[in-house]
């Protein structure tokens, strides 16, 4: 068996063990609460009676999914080189705000509206995210420490932006306070037509939002520079040994810099897909807390594209049952405790499963020079 | 425990059919040695014949596979060295064990440490260390933190650490591989010392004259297998030795005739460094008058004034005890950190180059510490390949890395380098340390670079792979490379180079023929012992 | 000697800036910035943020991050909550230190047993814990269950049944109260000590006097006994450690798990704080623990000042907006000294030189921190009310502005966050 | 909506739907609603409005469903879209946040009725059930104003949102009404969007203390769970403290801190929930906006505790003038 196939069965495998070791667990925890696991399991995938429903709760899962993609990629590439940009959630907040703001103030045709808007918002995000950068190449501040405090700095300052100077008209009698409504041109057009296509009803709500296609060429796109670019070598190399890094001229200063900013720029995107998609301005209800979600997720997916992909769509599954279990009188705190554990556990599988390959791997290799055959001297 | 007893009839150490297997690999097979009590026992064998990882069994550190420990006479089972401290073993290690951020005091005394009334007591430690210090010649001051401290300081440290914990049995896993001739002697003063005093020594080395000199028993090892265990007085020769360490006729690093061009491939002229960060030259100051100015307030120069030239077809030896600047010389060179002076490769001035930039221009880097440098070692071979050379062909074809070619040049430096790998796509931590030095030699020399620095380049290799590569660097000096190399094998350095500096304290002290220096003069100067510069 | 020195360092620096304090306090006749009241709010916020980086720093003197603390914390709330209702104070306290314990063994297991990565592993604690309380919360507080009855609800739990001590000085702050009729008369510097003292002397929990007791009690363990120094090792040099038959292992284990029972007795005195837990009340105090401990340099001593620094701006900015303007003022007159310290070294006679002074680059950092100062003023003078959300993050800008000016001395332990396995080289 | 018809409960806007009333509606009533974050058990306004339902479970015999959302609160237009899946029909969002969520869901579901608590009315199937904090807030100044002799008083809001601020507005206008020199601190614990204010309950005392401390006699609170450090911060200095929502004297369980609150802001949403519950089957379509104010007693002072009786009569001069229009308080700071 090649050696790359594997270790990447043996990845699964532990995938696989991890998670059922975790519904082990929630049922215990269900038990506790009083409540049936196989119940509570029919409710994760109770996806509806009618086929109306059905492609509802796709939608639902898939449109919660992006942004945790979107947010999983942002903290990935930090991650890879070891650097730990916990201020995903505020880079994404402030970002969000700035580019619903001033994609309400001008109107263009949408092929340019949009694109301003999202470059707008990577700009935010990626200057955002130059401040613990220079922090960090400047002075030596910890970026744990520097984000951390700067996500709470984004989100009042996020607060005080759309309270102060870019807040928009809105209805009386409504209380959220929101940036001016986008015009039409800048709403995404959603993907609604993959579900007619089969013959299925549209969903409601935003419907399927199209943003979800910025994120699969986002996530291609991240790969290609992640795996195949010299950038994308440098990362892996700063993140794998800083020193030899530095010693085959990887400057670390202008890595640690690109690579926040990019993750920055990324993170700028996380709020985007629900802005342009569904709501069509920046609100006090904006969704909160996905650049903490987006560290779960990426860890889950081993800051790798396509095991993000498959993180955010299981925590999207997870997240998306929030109803149905409360139908089945299921306490749904079960899912966080459930993804909180399924990290936990896929990541300490992780260490092992890698582990296992790394040995069997030298075993290999030994075994290849036939150096274990002691040589037989008499003493 | 009654070694000092006259009896000789029980061993201090007995080990008996000792096998330990690593995945892959038997580090040791059916060992069987007997140490007797009071006596300095050399152990020697190749890289990698497995010496430290006996003692590591023996200091518990290891759990052998199979196999019998007996001290004094007595059968004992180590399930930590705690155990092995408890019988009266004590261990130096073959690489520091030291804790930078802790006093010496403190490195002393931890995991032995006296109390009062659940306090550390400081003073009764204190008085021990000195104590001890002074008895056995061994000075270090009790309150510095290791970090301020020299090698042979630490060296120091480490041997009280044993004493510390009273120790019958010492085990010195190659104590003198990063002290000087002098140290050396200094060194075993104090072992012949101990033994006077009735104390075991077990002693690793691979300098045989070393081992000759101080050794009543010597047991050689190859390929984790005793094959001899002789008293002194059997062995006539450090040639003999090394033939039963070997099994063959040793390999010497003779540099034949004279490849020396007329055109400098690399000058380096006045380099200095501080001790505590770069900083710009004040305008209009030279960098001498700089220099002087920062000596005049007691500061430290990492280096001082450094000035040499290669030429092309020139090996440039650099020896030196460790930590005299030999690594800020090559960082400097390497642009990883900052340094005043100038440096020109082929003419040019490259002292505000990046170190991309430098390796570029056809610089070429090997390590002094592979697995810190040099390696990614949880990368494959290939991508190991690209290291260091992303900008250049053939691993590169514009802002892509080209995965093809890189594996293709892989397996050409796998061929003629010889390294014993499965494939390109291993993994680098899979390799044997020399297998793994063969592999970055051969990225460095590809591309065909103007100036080589080569750091150690055949440390912890065995022999063969030690002989490829120096047949390697002297069929590139032969194309016009010019190298620096820096080792701390004299012999190595003596037997490769064309010209011989050293470094002492951050300064070129001394220039030397390596045609008419011998290993211990060479460590005259090493150590400061030697000043005149009669030579230069 | 050193120690001595540095005590009285230590000593005229605190009189310096009480000194300032006092002035700003004056000029801008905001009585609040030295308040008794402000100081025991101050006392109260910093106290859990000290606990949880006490909590960080035994963590990661044995080499391991703990950025789970936040998780840690959030257990020892909702387990103080439940014990304290049910058996009181101390149960309260016992429950809340063993929750957070449990986190810190989760922690330790992940971290020290399967070598995971420290950073993520504490992702999944933050993750589980507030996951963990909400059930437990869902399925012993919901309606119809004696808790219910008690006052409890999905974010509350009942209040703590009986009372936590509280003490105070006799005399000086309660009774006649001294320090209460001296911080009356506002004088010049007099009040404003007894403001402070008073402040944290009064009424003063006996949980606050566990956690300052904590402080010393910790820099002893760690840094005077056998105990001490052998964890210290291992947060230093592991394989030294391992070779000098430290059990390595053990000692991590054991620092993680004290750490996470530090995080929960934070947990636990926000608890005591309003008698009861109420979800989300640990907001985020255990991050800026995390922060504080490496304000501090790793060192209890700093990480007191951290977490007071911090605690102190929170009370300032909840209690007088207003009173946060003159933090402009304070910083222009420490910016003010600064810049005549370093006149004063360039124009003094006859020295040798300091080399490298005298750069451009130093009057470039001259110029910029007069400006800064004018700006600091004109702003001091202009601004009376800033909007509400930039009061806000003062704390939080102050402490980036501080870890900027000190990160370059940090010191932290060699092999903090390093992944060691037993018998493995590094 | 309630239609115009009897009983004390009547909103005093009444929608003007009764023309268009149809025939009740047939069938089991099948209610759904779906809680603000926070979620049932929240001691306040969530299990207000469950309140609500589970009356018109016992009383019309209704069918119930009720729903939190997550953490984030992202998933509200969800809960709203199963429900309607489920075949609930009428269903009601609980919080101003639902605002925009409904709308969307009632043009996806024109066939279903909603409504709405805290926000407008934006579809013709949405009812907008809103209630008069502002003059309940009113009496509550008026109140405080009246006991405290010196005329100063304090207002600790949790999150500084447009509602909390109606709080203020009408609180702060009640107690200009009775003391025109009236000192009247306030502070909000945290910026709009960031909800942990109404969790902080150690930021709520520490704030209040210092209203305390500079000689306020009486704090009023519009802060959720924050609230709690409001009470305690009045009990130690022995002052008064007025709480909200609910009857919070009857709610919060501690005999030392039952006795600070001097009275409570009521604000009935389960009077709400239920009218609306009782109009949808009596055929009421939405489109309008229903305000419980003083004239229903959907909002109002408690009086439990009877320290309030006192001044019962300045209290009841306010409310007659506010229901008869002479008093407009505003809804704005
Ligand atoms: N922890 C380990 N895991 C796997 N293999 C190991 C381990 N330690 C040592 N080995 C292997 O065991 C063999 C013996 O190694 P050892 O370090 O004992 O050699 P040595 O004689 O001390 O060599 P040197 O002279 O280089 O110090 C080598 O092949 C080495 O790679
Ligand atoms: N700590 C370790 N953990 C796992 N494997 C190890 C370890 N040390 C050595 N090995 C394995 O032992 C083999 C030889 O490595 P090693 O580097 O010890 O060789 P060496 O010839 O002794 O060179 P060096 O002087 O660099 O140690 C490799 O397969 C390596 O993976
Ligand atoms: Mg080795
Ligand atoms: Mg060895």
């Amino acid at each position: 068996m090649p050696a790359g196939l594997y270790r990447a069965l043996l990845t699964l495998a532990g995938a696989v063990v991890a998670i059922v070791l975790a519904i082990a667990i929630s049922s215990v925890a269900i038990l506790a609460a009083g409540a049936n696991p196989g119940d509570a399991f029919a409710a994760f995938f109770n996806f509806g009676e009618t086929t109306r429903a059905v492609v509802n709760s796709i939608t639902t899962m898939l449109n919660r999914a992006v942004p945790l993609f979107i947010a999983g990629l942002a903290v990935a590439v930090g991650f890879r080189m070891n650097l730990f940009n916990i201020g995903v959630e505020g880079q994404y907040r402030l970002a969000a705000v700035v580019a619903a703001f001033v994609g309400s103030t001008f109107v263009a045709p949408a092929w340019v509206q949009i694109p301003v808007i999202i470059v707008v918002a990577a700009a935010v995000g990626g200057l955002y995210a130059l401040i613990p950068a220079v922090m960090k190449v400047g002075r030596g501040v910890n970026e744990v420490i520097s984000t951390i405090m700067l996500n709470y700095i984004a989100i009042n300052l996020a607060a005080f932006l759309v309270r102060g100077p870019f807040v928009g008209p809105r209805p009386a009698g409504q209380l959220t306070i929101s940036t001016p409504q986008l015009p039409e041109s800048a709403w995404f057009p959603n993907l609604n037509f993959i579900f007619e296509m089969f013959g299925l009803p549209a969903p409601r709500g935003g419907g399927l939002w199209g943003f979800l296609v910025v994120a699969i060429l986002l996530g291609i796109g991240l790969w290609i520079v992640l795996e195949r670019t010299r950038f994308g070598f440098d990362i892996k190399a700063s993140g794998l040994n800083a020193s030899a890094a530095l010693a085959s001229g990887v400057n670390p200063k202008k890595m640690v810099i690109s690579a926040m900013v990019l993750s920055g720029a990324i993170a700028g995107l996380i709020g985007l897909p629900e802005i342009l998609g569904s709501t069509h301005a920046y609100n006090t209800n904006f969704t909160p807390g996905l650049g903490f979600l987006g560290i779960a997720v990426a860890l889950l997916g081993r800051n790798k594209p396509a095991g993000i992909a498959i993180a955010a769509l299981l925590f999207a599954f997870l997240d998306r049952a929030q109803g149905p279990l409360q139908f089945a009188n299921v306490p749904p705190s079960v899912i966080v405790i459930m993804q909180g554990v399924i990290v936990l556990l896929v990541v300490i599988f992780n260490e092992i499963t890698s582990r296992m390959a790394l040995r069997s791997e030298e075993r290999r290799a030994a075994r290849r020079l036939g150096t274990d055959k002691p040589v037989e001297v008499a003493a | 425990m009654s070694s000092d007893t006259l009896a000789p009839a029980r061993p201090a150490v007995e080990l008996e059919g000792i096998t330990k297997r690593f995945p892959g690999v038997v580090a040791n097979h059916d060992i069987r040695l007997a140490i007797q009590p009071g006596t300095v026992h050399a152990i020697c064998g190749e890289n990698g014949a497995g010496k430290s990882t006996l003692m590591k069994i023996l200091y518990g550190m290891q759990k052998p596979d199979e196999g019998q420990i007996r001290v004094n006479g007595t059968d004992v089972t180590f399930r930590s060295p705690s155990d092995a401290i408890n019988v009266g073993i004590g261990m130096v290690h073959q690489h520091f064990m030291l804790a930078d951020n802790l006093t010496v005091l403190e490195n002393i005394v931890l995991g032995a440490e006296p109390k009062r009334a659940g306090r550390l007591d400081v003073a009764r430690a204190r008085k021990r260390i000195k104590e001890l210090a002074e008895a056995h010649g061994l000075r270090v001051d009790p309150d510095r933190l290791v970090e301020d401290l020299g090698v042979g300081d630490r060296q120091r440290v480490e041997i009280l650490k044993v004493l510390y914990r009273g120790a019958r049995i010492l085990i010195l896993d190659e104590p003198t591989a990063v002290l000087v001739p002098q140290e050396v002697e200094e060194l075993f003063d104090n072992l012949r010392e101990l033994k006077a005093e009735g104390l075991t020594v077990i002693f690793i080395s691979h300098k045989l004259d070393e081992v000759l000199g101080i050794a009543d028993a010597i047991t050689v090892i190859r390929r984790g297998t005793t094959v001899a265990s002789l008293p002194r007085s059997e062995i006539s020769s450090a040639r003999q030795l090394a033939e039963l360490m070997v099994g063959s006729e040793l390999p010497t690093p003779e540099t034949r005739e004279s490849t020396v061009t007329e055109t400098v491939a690399l000058k380096v002229d006045g380099l200095s460094m501080e001790s505590d960060g770069f900083r710009p030259v004040p305008k209009g100051t030279s960098i001498r008058l700089y220099a002087d100015k920062l000596k005049a307030e007691g500061k430290r120069l990492l280096l001082d004034d450094v000035s040499f030239e290669i030429h092309k077809g020139e090996i440039l030896g650099i020896a030196g005890v460790e930590g005299n600047g030999q690594s800020e010389l090559i960082e400097a060179i390497m642009g990883i950190r900052q340094a005043h002076g100038g440096i020109s490769l082929a003419g040019q001035d490259i002292s505000a180059w990046s170190t991309l930039k430098r390796r570029e221009s056809g610089i070429g880097y090997i390590p002094e510490d592979r697995h810190r440098q040099g390696l990614l070692l949880e990368a494959s071979l290939w991508e190991n390949r690209v290291l260091g050379h992303q900008t250049q062909k053939p691993a590169r074809s514009g802002i892509w890395i080209n995965r093809r070619a890189a594996r293709a040049d892989t397996q050409r430096i796998i061929r003629e380098y010889d390294v014993r790998t499965p494939g390109a796509d291993t993994l680098a931590l899979a390799l044997s340390g020399g297998n793994q030095q063969k592999l970055i030699v051969g990225r460095e020399m590809s591309g065909e670079p103007a100036f080589l620095i080569a750091a150690h380049p055949t440390r912890g290799v065995d022999v063969g792979a030690q002989a490829a590569i120096w047949d390697h660097l002297r069929d590139a000096r032969a194309a016009g490379l010019a190298v620096l190399l820096i080792s701390a094998d004299l012999d190595e350095l003596i037997g490769l180079s064309d010209t011989l500096h050293v470094i002492y304290r951050g300064r070129l002290v001394a220039r030397l023929d390596p045609s008419d220096v011998t290993p211990e003069r060479l460590g005259g100067y090493m150590t400061g012992a030697i000043t005149a510069t009669e030579e230069m | 000697m050193t120690r001595v020195r540095k005590y009285h360092l230590a000593l005229i620096g605190v009189s310096m800036l009480i000194l300032i304090v006092s002035v700003v306090r004056v000029i801008s006749g905001q009585n609040d910035i030295t308040s008794s009241g402000t100081f025991t709010a101050a006392l109260m916020l910093s106290v859990p943020i000290g606990l949880a980086g006490l909590g960080g720093l035994w963590a990661e003197r044995a080499g391991v991050v703990n950025i789970g603390l936040e998780g840690m914390m959030v257990l020892g709330t909702w387990f103080a909550g439940w014990a304290g209702y049910q058996w009181g104070p101390f149960a309260a306290v016992v429950a809340g230190l063993l929750a957070g314990a449990l986190g810190g063994l989760i922690h330790a297991i992940a971290t020290v047993g399967f070598g995971v990565d420290h950073i993520i592993s504490g992702v999944a604690i933050n993750l589980v814990g507030p996951g963990i309380t909400r059930f437990l919360s869902e399925v012993l507080y919901k309606e119809g269950t004696p808790a219910a009855e008690a006052g409890a609800g999905i974010t509350t739990s009942p209040a703590m049944s009986g009372e936590a001590w509280h003490l105070s000085l006799p005399w000086l702050s309660s009774g006649p109260d001294l320090f209460g009729t001296l911080e009356r008369t506002h004088w010049f510097l007099i009040s404003d000590l007894a403001g402070i003292l008073g402040g944290l002397t009064r009424n003063v929990d006996v949980l606050v006097v566990l956690a300052i007791i904590l402080i010393p009690l910790t820099f002893f363990v760690l840094w005077h006994t056998a105990f001490g120094l052998r964890l210290r090792s291992v947060g230093e040099n592991p394989w030294a450690a391992e070779s000098l038959g430290v059990n390595v292992y053990g000692y991590k284990y054991i620092a993680v798990v004290i750490s996470g029972a530090m995080a929960g007795l934070g947990g636990v005195f926000l608890v005591f704080g309003v008698t009861k837990y109420v979800e989300g009340q640990t907001a985020g105090k255990g991050f800026i623990g995390l922060a504080a401990m490496i304000f501090g340099n790793w060192r209890p001593g700093g990480l007191a000042l951290g977490a007071s620094l911090f605690g102190y701006a929170d009370a300032l900015k909840i209690r007088t907006s207003g009173a946060v303007t003159s933090i402009f003022l304070f910083g222009a007159i420490l910016l003010l000294f600064y810049l005549g310290n370093k006149i004063r070294l360039l124009v003094r006679p006859n020295q040798p030189v300091e080399l490298g002074g005298r750069t451009a680059k130093d009057y470039t950092i001259m110029a910029g921190a007069a400006a800064a100062a004018v700006i600091l003023i004109w702003m001091w003078m202009v601004i009376d009310q800033l909007p509400n959300e930039l009061v806000f993050i003062t704390p939080h800008v102050l402490t980036l502005l501080v870890l900027l000016v000190a990160s370059q001395r940090l010191r932290m332990p060699k092999a903090d966050g390093v992944r060691y396995r037993r018998g493995e080289q590094h | 909506a309630c239609g115009g018809s009897g009983g004390g409960t009547t909103a005093s806007t009444a929608p003007s739907s009764g023309a268009a009333s149809e025939a009740p509606q047939e069938g089991a009533l099948k209610v759904g609603l779906a809680f603000d974050v926070g979620g049932r058990g929240d001691k306040s306004f969530n299990d207000a409005a469950y309140a609500g339902l589970e009356k018109a479970k016992t009383d019309l015999k209704a069918e119930i469903k009720e729903l939190s959302p997550a953490g984030d609160g992202s998933n509200r237009g969800d809960l709203l879209r199963q429900l309607a899946d489920a075949g609930y029909n009428p269903i009601i969002g609980v919080g101003f946040a639902y605002g925009e969520d409904i709308k969307k869901a009632a043009t996806e579901y024109p066939e279903i009725q909603f409504a709405v608590v805290d926000s407008a009315s934006n579809a013709p199937n949405v009812t907008g059930l809103l209630f008069a904090e502002e003059q309940g807030s009113y009496l509550a100044g008026v109140a405080a104003a009246t006991k405290a002799k010196s005329g100063h008083v304090g207002f600790v809001g949790g999150v500084e949102n447009d509602l909390i601020k109606k709080f203020e507005a009408g609180f702060v206008a009640g107690v200009k009404s009775v003391k025109k020199d009236a000192k009247i601190d306030i502070k909000y614990l945290t910026p709009d969007g960031d909800f942990s204010g109404f969790k902080a309950p150690d930021k709520g005392k520490v704030a209040a203390e210092k209203m305390f401390q500079d000689g306020a006699e009486i704090v009023y609170h519009a802060s959720g769970d924050s609230g709690l450090g409001v009470f305690q911060a009045a009990a130690a200095a022995k002052k008064k403290a007025i709480g909200v929502d609910s009857d919070q004297r009857l709610t919060v369980k501690e005999a030392d801190l039952q006795s600070v609150i001097m009275t409570s802001m009521i604000k009935r949403v389960d009077v709400g929930v239920f009218e609306f519950i009782k109009a949808f089957q009596g055929g009421a379509k939405g489109g309008s906006n229903v305000t419980y104010d003083l004239k229903v007693d959907g909002v109002g002072l408690a009086t439990t505790g009877g320290e309030v009786d006192d001044i019962k009569t300045e209290i009841d001069a306010a409310r007659e003038k506010i229901v008869s229009g002479e008093i407009q308080v505003p809804s704005k700071p």
